[in-house]
């Protein structure tokens, strides 16, 4: 077990190893002066070639690259140019916002998505699993941005029930949680609907059934917990995006998380603050994953078989 | 003697997009008290068809027609929450795939626990006692530890001792078992065989086997059904079903077993397949691979009918005569 | 003395169980050291219980998998080094039929296709291929009219006879035959055996045919092997091994075959337990945990084979 | 006595091939018919666009901004007098084209990769999985973001982007449907008949996971489309005047408050494709299903 | 008049200012970006530059009517005759909120600060960079000494937050933070900062500075201030009318016209300092170095369209480089500027050797005119707008669609035909980075290389008095549109919208004054 958690982190590492190579080689070829941006449009020439001494950029690449994963391997993730502060601190800034975007937003997701996907798999065929299937379809083919602005409309400017983007307060997480979990709930419902009915063409469910247990027993005790598994690694998934940063919605709804930060901070070329956002989302997936794959362990008693799996 | 279980004309149809499809024709069978049946036949004859349909754990697309009698009590038309009630108390099942009929996120004990506690009321001090006693009974060493394990640490035939436990863990009046060996080497077979043996013994209840091992069913059994293509065509006790097969198919059958042959070079076959449900011929459904077949066995299904005292037949060769026909085994 | 067609000594396989890149692995002894000669127009039984290794023997002689140690004779030259190319010529004298009817043979592809499969591999001149198709697949009891159909259009025993008239296509000497019946019905059993018979005698095939069944190893076999974990307990004479087994496993294997015939009983040895895992197994003769005779010997030395009574045998009882 | 079975009157016998034999139980599926169908009539909007629009969907109307929907202009006109019918008309075939293309590059990747990570196997194998794993790491349109980033914003190199973005998931699916057909007995049936790899790749491997490759082809044009669109929505997807919807609804998104019908009209129509899209993925997966193929008694 | 000014820009106020001003309440106003910091010499944002007055105050005040500087801060202040030395006396009692008061050793660390390179400073070291050294002669009194006189830097002390006197003691305490932890002379003290979300602000309890021109002398009447930054001006106007914020800054035009007939808000209006847009034309472009063809470039743009279409006829038509608005500007360039006249246009064209060939698109030489239009999101539709309008005059133009880090660094690198460029500012000195020779390689995007044009930039620069200055900046005018260097469009204006739950409010350039503000409910 520790050996597998071992062999996960090398993993994890190496995935970290190879996006900090990614990103380094993106932020090259992305074209843009980043001097320039930093001191705008009234900067006369001299300043601009001594800023960019100051900031390393005239040096080799290969020296650069080194002397970011040294920085790297020390914790630092090099200081944003856009504000001059640790890249550190402004991702530890915006995370809580993220964080509580996230976790609203997939309570609601996993809620909704499994009662809806256990009801449709229940009464699978009859109209209210067409129902169910209709608006889940939906639910994946709406424009995610296009479905916050609906809800924007709807019910902030002419219901006004909720504010729009005001801050990170509980009412300002309403709408963005709601669009995000509605969204993400149709994946889980169709998830789960599958699921289960596999699950319960499986030879124990019969023995359950021959056994003489009710069926909500029979549902829940015996069907639902196998389902659960693939349901965690989906919900393991869409958390992992979500914690690096929900973009889109977190534009639509002007959310001050790591999403809207990672677009302002390609859109102004802070190279730093790209770096550090790209690997802060891989470290996110990456933690997120080895954790998803340490609760299978809780959920399903096979996990030697399941880890290898996962590890193969 | 009483009966536990009587089935009559049960006919069980499955509904596909476009057809529906006869598995089960008119199967009519009884078990007294106590007795061991066995059901034979090919795969894809509807043998656990018919004991799916006694439990009542077919699908929505399936419907059963006929009357199943249990201790009195008719199945077909009980409710729901009664047949529940009914299941793994007073009619126990165990199925072919030892590997996949436990929950594999439940521990052992959790789910005998769970049958005993529903059936018997039994508290969880209670049940733990009562499920380390079962799984005793039935050949399990180190009870106590294994009633903490889950189904994956267990092997094959240790998997089909808990099914049995499980089966049994309400002394229930008839246990079906559908192919419970098939999955298993020998030598777990002959142990699973040694212990259905003894169970039956100490808590004499009705057994309905069903295999395609004419073997088990010599060990095991009282008496024998033979079923192909979805009907009954040969009942017997199971030493005269042996010995003098009535039906060609049979005959066949036995005579296609590689131990019958002993010292031929080529063994004895049946020509062709067993047709699937939809593609079930007019007239005796054995017909078209039958050495015996004459004219009117493709045009009309014959009855199943007494042969003799012992014997009753599907076939078309003992409409006429009473006499023993000439099969050779 | 003849060259057996087919010599194996000291055959092992390990598989090695990973289940993460840092892990150490765990070991799998599928194949632990097995020596067989076989010698050409026999039929060879392989039996054994689930595990022991009994495919893994069959694949190992094709190279499908790489044996781990050990060498493999055929007629006489040594196969287990050649390099994939000539390899490849090889197999053109060894074929395989599988156990499984509904999976070895390519659902999108036609029986025509399936069969020529070996002929293109092979290079055998196109102008061949009408005529050898139409004899095998009538030699296997179907018609060229079946040629231009799928798979899913035949039962269980006619894909079976295609899966046997693809290895035939080639004309091997040697067929590797892993639980060709095992997967069907008797009746229809009885069917792929007696093929199986003729087809040896027409084109004076070499078996080795591979089974858990008892019986039908007995029908077929005219030498048989029992292995136990990897290793090879008992080989001898069909007649002698059935007749009087020796080695306590062999006993109780045959034992424990329900007959069908409720006034044939007999004594049965019930073994105890379960087979030990492979990965774990027991010290000294492997079988020694289950075994009714057990002695001192067996517990801490594992037998080496030796001749007896015409037969090869390991076991301390035998000494 | 002759071992001859009787051949089973095969049900197909009269069908000569199995495609063209399910082709038909394909079009008895209601989800099937009505998403053909539909898709069946964009398509042909996407053909025909350009003749049926009244107006030049890049004439800017000086007198005529933002008016709502009219007789004249059925969807109205947008910020600078062009008419919104006539471009959503062209539209169509550029968002449709974009997301053709954009997964036309992640098929024949995705597949290569996937087919070769699992056919080749070993550190090949390791090597390609980590790179996808790393690429996966990244939310999708982050990726696509660098990408456009770095090749500048334009419809071709969204198109890129979000071909290149799916390209991780798409071959991990690859990968594991060939890894399943590589353990099935026909492919060591192939293997041990001597038969190449090359060979076997392509006559085993590849047509036994085309049902797999077409579903989630199919499942992947309806995320193309997403994901273009909403490349589009932050300005980075096909660039204006280019009638993309994706584009179109970013600059109705302007106009949400006294335009409505700018954002409305792309809004639903890529909705409605995408639904439909997603409909046919899901029909084929039904139709494909190996439960309804033949019972294999493994 | 000196000033030339053709509309005075005089403060807007909410004009409903009845009643009487209530203590306490929040103003909540949204603005569309976060500043990157509050340190005021380390950043050049706008959104920075306007929070940071709220913070601190100016040495010297503009009269709003009669554009004369007028001391501030300082209580007074002098120039010597040649225009070097410039000696500044401080009001008495001014504290910074940390309770430091304001001296003229405080004043010195400050622009010390800034011209030290070490310190980054970005905006403020640019403007300050014609001090030679600076001078505290006693607590009240200060000297600057230039290396030559500046015009600039004078008007840059009344109306730029960036020359704001900042604490020693805070930055010594605050260090690197201080950028977070802001500390000024104004009616407003800083509290907080959400990162992305917003900044809080609480009043200056002991506040007595105001400009001249207050009603109140003492302290702010609102209690706080949050700033929200909302980047999305969509979601900016539906805040603003779900009651989530108080006042929307920098409104679109096109969302404006409501709020103008709606007597729940108040419309701050304002005509931008400097060009909403224009296009420069690469002078390394072959068919660009032709003046003809500038020239028809220039009329074959319809402005007044192009005000209507994108602005909704809210700003207007730009003649020449500078907005009428500012010092400088010259109001008979209306008769000089070029008109839209898509003939004349095609005649000039013609007259240059580019004759329409058959696709409509004209040619020379068999090459067809092709330019590329280096664009920005932000000017989807305008651009959109010139490619169909040169269309018409057979231009053909590919638009080229960049984020603005990007479109700056190509324009540098001079890759391009034609870029568009706007900018904000109220000394017309400025516009000597688009044009003088030695920005070749930087701002200088078209690569203008004029001796002419670079000796009148100069001087300008240099001038102090005004109607001296006032001639050299026509004369300017004059020769860029003779040379036709670039299309000037259109000049915006800004609209501010304020819930009339806030009273008071007044806004001027760039700033917000509270000072007069109170809080209804
Ligand atoms: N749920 C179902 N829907 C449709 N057809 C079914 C269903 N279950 C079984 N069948 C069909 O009914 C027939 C009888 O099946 P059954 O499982 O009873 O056979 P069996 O005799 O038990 O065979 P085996 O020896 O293979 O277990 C088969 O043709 C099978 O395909
Ligand atoms: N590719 C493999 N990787 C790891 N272990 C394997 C592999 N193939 C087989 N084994 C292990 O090797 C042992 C022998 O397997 P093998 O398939 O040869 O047994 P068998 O005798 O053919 O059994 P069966 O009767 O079930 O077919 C088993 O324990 C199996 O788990
Ligand atoms: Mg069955
Ligand atoms: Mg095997």
């Amino acid at each position: 077990m520790t050996r597998y958690v071992m062999g996960r982190l090398a993993s994890g590492l190496l995935v970290l190893i190879g996006l900090s190579l990614f990103s380094f080689a993106l932020i090259h070829v992305i074209p843009g002066d980043p001097v320039r941006i930093i001191l705008g449009d009234k900067a006369p020439k001299e300043q601009i070639g001594e800023m960019r001494e100051r900031l390393g950029l005239n040096k080799p690449l290969v020296f650069q690259y080194v002397s970011y994963v040294s920085g790297l391997a020390r914790g630092e993730l090099g200081n944003s140019i856009k504000t001059g502060r640790p890249v550190l601190v402004e991702l530890t800034d915006r995370f809580p916002a993220t964080a509580k975007l996230a976790v609203t937003g997939m309570g609601i997701a996993v809620l909704l998505g499994i009662v809806t996907g256990i009801i449709a798999a229940k009464w699978k065929d009859t109209w209210i699993d067409h129902a169910i299937a209709s608006m889940a379809s939906l639910g994946l083919s709406l424009p995610s941005f296009w479905f916050g602005l609906l809800m924007i409309m709807v019910f902030a400017v002419h219901l006004q029930w909720f504010p729009v983007a005001g801050g990170t307060g509980l009412t300002d997480l309403i709408l963005p949680g709601l669009t995000l979990g509605l969204l993400a709930s149709t994946m889980i419902s169709r998830l789960t609907r599958s699921g289960m009915i596999e699950v319960l063409n499986h030879d124990y469910i019969r023995t359950a059934r021959a056994k003489g247990m009710s069926e909500p027993i029979v549902l829940y005790r015996h069907a639902f917990r196998n389902v659960m598994i693939p349901i965690v690694t989906i919900v393991g998934l869409q958390l992992a995006t979500l914690l690096g940063g929900a973009i889109i919605i977190e534009q639509v709804f002007n959310w001050p998380g790591i999403g809207t930060l990672a677009i302002d901070a390609i859109a102004s070329r802070d190279f730093p603050l790209i770096q550090g956002i790209i690997m802060f989302m891989g470290f996110v997936y990456v933690t997120v994953n080895i954790l998803v794959d340490l609760l299978y362990g809780l959920l399903d008693p096979r996990i030697e078989q399941h880890l290898e799996k996962a590890g193969g | 003697m009483e009966h536990v279980l009587d089935v009559t004309g049960l006919t069980t149809q499955f509904s596909q997009k476009s057809s529906t499809i006869t598995v089960v024709d008119g199967v009519t069978l009884s078990l007294k008290k106590g007795e061991a049946l066995g059901i034979v036949g090919e795969s894809g004859c509807g043998k656990s068809v018919t004991s799916l349909s006694i439990m009542r754990l077919l699908g929505s697309n399936a419907t059963t027609e006929g009357r199943i009698t249990f201790l009195g009590r008719e199945l077909l038309t009980l409710r729901e929450k009664e047949m529940q009630k009914l299941r793994g108390k007073e009619i126990a099942m165990i199925f072919q795939e030892p590997m996949t009929s436990l929950n594999p996120v439940l521990t052992i004990g959790k789910q005998i626990d769970e049958v005993l506690n529903k059936h018997e009321g039994l508290g969880k001090d209670e049940s733990k006692q009562r499920a380390i006693q079962l799984l005793t009974q039935v050949g399990i060493a180190r009870a106590d530890e294994i009633y903490h394990e889950y189904p994956h640490r267990l092997s094959g035939g240790m998997r089909q001792r808990v099914m049995i436990a499980l089966a049994i863990a309400c002394n229930p009046a008839l246990l079906i078992a559908d192919e419970p060996t098939t999955a298993l080497d020998v030598t777990i077979q002959a142990q699973i065989i040694d212990v259905l043996k003894r169970i039956r013994r100490e808590k004499d209840m009705a057994l309905m086997l069903i295999t395609h091992d004419l073997g088990v069913i010599a060990e095991l059994c009282d008496r024998v059904v033979v079923m192909y293509a979805g009907q009954i065509i040969e009942t017997a006790d199971v030493r005269t079903l042996l010995r003098v097969p009535r039906h060609p198919y049979t005959a066949g059958l036995i005579r296609s077993t590689p131990h019958k042959s002993k010292g031929l070079k080529r063994l004895y076959s049946i020509s062709g397949t067993v047709p699937p449900p939809d593609e079930y011929p007019t007239g005796c459904r054995f017909a078209p691979r039958c050495e015996h077949a004459m004219k009117i066995c493709f045009e009309k299904m014959p009855d199943l009918l007494p042969v003799d005292e012992r014997t009753i037949c599907r076939c078309w060769l003992y409409e006429q005569t009473m006499e023993r026909p000439v099969v050779n085994v | 003395m003849t060259t057996p067609i087919l010599e194996i000594k000291g055959l092992k396989k390990r598989f090695a169980n990973k289940s993460g890149w840092l892990q150490k692995p765990t070991f799998v002894h599928a194949v632990n050291g097995i020596d067989l000669r076989v010698f050409e127009g026999e039929t060879v039984g392989i039996v054994g219980e689930s595990g022991c290794g009994k495919s893994t023997l069959g694949r190992c002689i094709l190279r499908l998998i790489e044996p781990s140690e050990g060498t493999i004779l055929f007629e006489g030259k040594n196969i287990s080094k050649l390099d994939k190319k000539e390899m490849v010529r090889v197999r053109r004298h060894m074929q395989m039929v599988f156990q499984n009817p509904y999976d070895t043979l390519n659902p999108k592809q036609t029986i025509r296709n399936i069969l020529k499969e070996p002929l293109v591999a092979h290079r055998v001149p196109q102008e061949e291929h009408d005529s050898l198709l139409a004899e095998t697949i009538e030699a296997v009891g179907l018609t060229v009219r079946h040629l231009s159909r799928y798979p899913h259009e035949f039962s269980g025993g006619q894909r079976q006879r295609i899966g046997i008239a693809r290895a035939l296509m080639l004309r091997p000497k040697v067929i590797i035959a892993d639980e060709p019946v095992s997967a069907l019905d008797v009746s229809i059993q009885a069917q792929i055996l007696n093929l199986l018979q003729d087809l040896q005698e027409q084109y004076c095939l070499t078996y080795l045919f591979i089974s858990h069944d008892l019986s039908v190893v007995e029908h077929i076999s005219d030498k048989v092997a029992v292995l136990y974990l990897g290793e090879m307990v008992e080989f001898g004479e069909k007649e002698k091994l059935f007749g009087q087994p020796l080695h306590p496993y062999t006993q109780a294997l045959l034992s424990s075959v329900p007959i069908a015939d409720p006034d044939e009983q007999r004594e049965r040895i019930t073994l105890r337990g379960d087979l030990p895992s492979p990965s774990n197994p027991p010290d000294g003769c492997k079988f020694h945990p289950r075994c009714h005779a057990c002695l001192n010997i067996c517990r801490t030395e594992a037998p080496p084979m030796r001749e007896v009574e015409g037969r090869m045998i390991a076991c301390h009882l035998y000494r | 006595m002759s071992f001859t079975g009787k051949i089973v009157p095969a049900k197909a016998a009269s069908l000569r091939t199995p495609t063209f034999a399910r082709f038909g139980k394909l079009m008895a599926n209601r989800k099937a018919r009505i998403s053909l169908l539909f898709i069946g009539m964009i398509l042909l909007i996407g053909i025909v666009g350009p003749w049926i629009a009244p107006y030049d969907p890049a004439q800017a109307d000086y007198s005529a901004f933002l008016q709502e929907p009219s007789a004249e202009h059925l969807l109205g006109t947008d910020s600078i007098g062009r008419d919104m019918l006539s471009r959503m008309l062209y539209g169509t075939r550029v968002t449709l084209t974009v997301a053709v293309m954009s997964v036309g590059i992640t098929f024949v990747l995705g597949t290569a990769i996937g087919v070769t990570s699992a056919y080749v196997g070993g550190w090949i194998d390791n090597v390609l999985m980590r790179i996808m794993d790393m690429l996966l790491a990244l939310p999708g349109i982050i990726l696509a973001l660098a990408i456009v980033a770095v090749l500048g914003p334009s419809q071709t190199n969204a198109m890129i982007a979000v071909g290149i973005s799916s390209i991780p998931s798409f071959s991990r699916l690859v990968r594991g449907a060939a890894l399943s057909v590589k353990t099935s007995g026909y492919v060591e049936a192939s293997r041990s008949i001597g038969s190449s790899g090359r060979w076997i790749i392509l006559f085993q491997i590849i047509p036994n996971i085309m049902n797999v490759l077409i579903v989630y082809t199919t499942l992947f044009i309806g995320a193309a489309i997403l994901d273009t669109s909403a490349l589009g929505f932050i300005g980075l997807g096909a660039q204006p005047p280019t009638p993309e919807w994706g584009t179109m609804l970013n600059e109705g998104k302007e106009y949400l408050l006294d335009g409505w019908w700018l954002a409305t009209f792309p809004g639903l129509a890529i909705t409605i494709v995408v639904f439909l899209v997603n409909m046919l993925g899901d029909a084929l997966r039904d139709w494909f299903d190996p439960k309804a193929q033949t019972k294999s008694r493994a | 008049a000196e000033t030339g000014q053709a509309e005075p820009a005089a403060p807007t106020a909410s004009k409903q200012a009845s009643g009487e001003p209530k203590e306490g309440g929040t103003i909540t106003m949204a603005m569309p970006s976060e500043p990157d910091t509050l340190d005021v010499q380390r950043t050049n944002m706008l959104s920075s530059d306007t929070i940071a007055m709220l913070l601190g105050d100016t040495l010297l005040s503009q009269d709003p009517d009669t554009h004369e500087m007028k001391p501030n801060l300082a209580e007074s202040y002098n120039i010597t005759e040649d225009g070097l030395t410039w000696t500044f006396t401080l009001r008495k009692g001014i504290t910074f909120h940390d309770g430091t008061p304001l001296t003229a050793k405080a004043l010195k660390a400050t622009y010390e600060r800034a011209l030290d390179p070490k310190t980054q400073a970005k905006d403020a070291r640019t403007r300050l960079q014609p001090l030679q050294s600076i001078e505290a002669l006693d607590d009240q009194t200060f000297v600057m000494h230039l290396k030559e006189p500046s015009a600039p830097l004078l008007l840059n002390l009344s109306n730029l937050s960036f020359l704001q006197p900042l604490s020693s003691a805070a930055i010594q305490k605050f260090g690197d933070q201080y950028g977070r932890n802001p500390v000024g002379v104004g009616p407003w003290k800083f509290e907080s900062w959400k990162p992305g979300e917003s900044i809080t602000l609480v009043r200056n309890e002991s506040y007595h500075s105001p400009s001249p021109y207050a009603k109140n002398k003492g302290p702010v009447h609102p209690e706080r201030l949050v700033i929200k930054f909302i980047k999305d001006n969509q979601t900016m106007m539906a805040a603003l009318e779900s009651g989530s914020i108080d006042i929307a800054t920098y409104v679109a035009p096109k969302d404006v016209k409501k709020y103008k007939k709606n007597d729940t808000y108040t419309v701050l209006e304002q005509m931008r300092s400097g060009l909403g847009l224009f296009v420069e034309m690469n002078l390394r472009s072959k068919p660009l170095q032709d003046v003809q063809v500038r020239k028809a470039l220039n009329m074959a743009i319809n402005k007044e369209a192009m005000v209507k279409a994108i602005l909704l006829g809210e700003g207007e038509v730009a003649d020449g480089p500078l907005s009428p608005n500012m010092f400088g500007y010259d109001p008979a360039i209306k008769q000089y500027t070029y008109h839209y006249d898509s003939e004349q246009a095609t005649q000039l064209l013609e007259a240059a050797g580019w004759k329409a060939n058959g696709q409509g698109i004209v040619e020379k030489d068999g090459q067809p005119l092709s330019l590329t239009l280096l664009s920005s999101e932000r000017w989807s539709q305008q651009s959109q707008l010139v490619q169909a309008m040169l269309k018409e005059i057979g231009i053909e133009v590919k638009i080229k669609n960049m984020d603005f880090g990007a479109l700056l660094d190509s324009a540098s690198k001079g890759e391009f035909d034609l870029v568009f460029m706007n900018y904000t500012e109220f000394d017309p000195d400025f516009i000597s980075i688009f044009l003088h020779s030695k920005e070749i390689g930087g701002m200088n995007h078209a690569a203008i290389d004029n001796k002419e044009l670079d000796g009148l930039l100069d001087k300008g620069r240099a001038t102090v008095g005004k109607a001296d200055r006032q001639k050299i900046y026509e004369a300017i005018q004059k020769l860029i549109v003779e040379q036709a260097y670039w299309i000037p469009l259109y000049i915006t204006k800004d609209f501010q919208v304020v819930s009339n739950r806030v009273q008071g409010t007044v806004y001027k350039d760039v700033y917000w004054n509270f000072q007069d503000s109170w809080v209804n409910g």
